[in-house]
């Protein structure tokens, strides 16, 4: 596992570098996920998104998410990269890439990338609308951090 | 002496994105009391705590030189 | 449904512009899936492949399928791009992207997509491994045309 | 006269990609019975037919004008 596959930066994410990092002569699949902001949520609309995240330990987290996926799914190869920072409408905040020989574990292990990222990853949303702004957080769902989190 | 990070709402309600506290050997419930003692953080009840980039229990024991986090529930992707 | 959504081409196919082609405000989720040409299948090892399509016809059938998303996903975007001529390892044959506000959505109908293509449309792969070579076809499989086709 | 496509395993069987019959109002099978007489294509009896650039039955009638193409079990992806 290259350090650099999980990371998370202040610039627009190029996907196409983030394929890259996954591509391999083994692989007959490469799924992609691209988080976009929506301008609409519930009726509300959305301005811009800022987010914010505890960096370091951000990287640890997706490469650990990384490794779930390793194990679960073998001979599979993940890249995270999460942006943060202030993002316009349309802009991209996450791409995760998983290569694999076979498609069905690609499609499998990126959906199980994203949850994860919303479970254990610590990095925040803050929502501008047009009639305000809200940190956003599960804070209605009581089980934050299934699957063992914290050990 | 203890580093805490605070993120997001919490560190808009403190209104920095860090303390360094003067502690040492005490449990992360007795952090988070002191700490709600000197500000109006009631959200502090609902967080995880990290030590050193990892998720803590409640009663993990902090360290002098360990780097405490304050974790809202998490909103990325 | 704009008709450059669907497109067989004879050059390298580039990911971005498929994915420019479902960006818009009302999504949240975007995902690709990228089937890329596998240096070793059962142990059998591939130099190159050559994939021919029935050009006009691929696209309808491709059109087809992105119907079949919308009608079954509403509020997906879908564009589909299929390479032919001959591909050397870990080139890109066929690229899926799916648009959506919510992430379910786009995972479901992209995997949904690429099980439609290796259905109904008409494109062939001829494996060119390094002991021989072999039009690849689900002869196996009797049931090549399910869900209704031909109708 | 009837255009008829051939892709795939059936274009390197015939050695050519299409051929142009003078015929019409003939069924599918009929046809695939004509071209079997003349070429040594076994796999005939395997691949799905389409008329027009859309699949089309044994028993479906084609035209003058219509094509006509034999679809191999296809292998994009």
């Amino acid at each position: 596992m290259k350090e650099d596959m999980y990371e998370i930066l202040e610039e627009p994410i190029q996907v196409e570098k983030i394929i890259e990092k996954v591509t391999r002569r083994k692989a007959g699949a490469i799924t992609t996920f691209l988080g976009t902001v929506r301008e609409w949520t519930d009726g509300r609309r959305t301005i811009f998104l800022e987010y914010q995240a505890y960096k370091t330990m951000a990287v640890k987290k997706l490469a650990q998410i990384g490794k779930e996926i390793q194990e679960r799914w073998p001979d599979t190869e993940v890249a995270i990269t999460h942006r943060i920072g202030k993002l316009t409408i349309s802009e991209i905040a996450v791409v995760i890439a998983v290569s694999s020989p076979h498609r069905k574990a690609a499609y499998e292990a990126n959906e199980f990338a994203i949850e994860r990222i919303k479970q254990i990853v610590p990095i925040w949303k803050k929502e501008h609308w047009d009639d305000g702004e809200t940190w956003i957080g599960d804070q209605l769902e009581q089980n934050a951090y299934p699957n063992g989190e914290p050990s | 002496m203890i580093t805490v990070l605070f993120f997001a709402q919490l560190q808009e309600a403190i209104g920095k994105d860090r303390l360094i506290m003067e502690e040492s050997g005490i449990t992360i419930t007795e952090l988070k009391g002191k700490l709600k003692m000197e500000y109006a953080i009631p959200q502090l009840d609902h967080v995880m705590t990290a030590v050193n980039e990892e998720y803590a229990l409640p009663t993990d024991t902090v360290s002098s030189g360990d780097i405490v986090a304050f974790i809202p529930p998490v909103s990325g992707g």
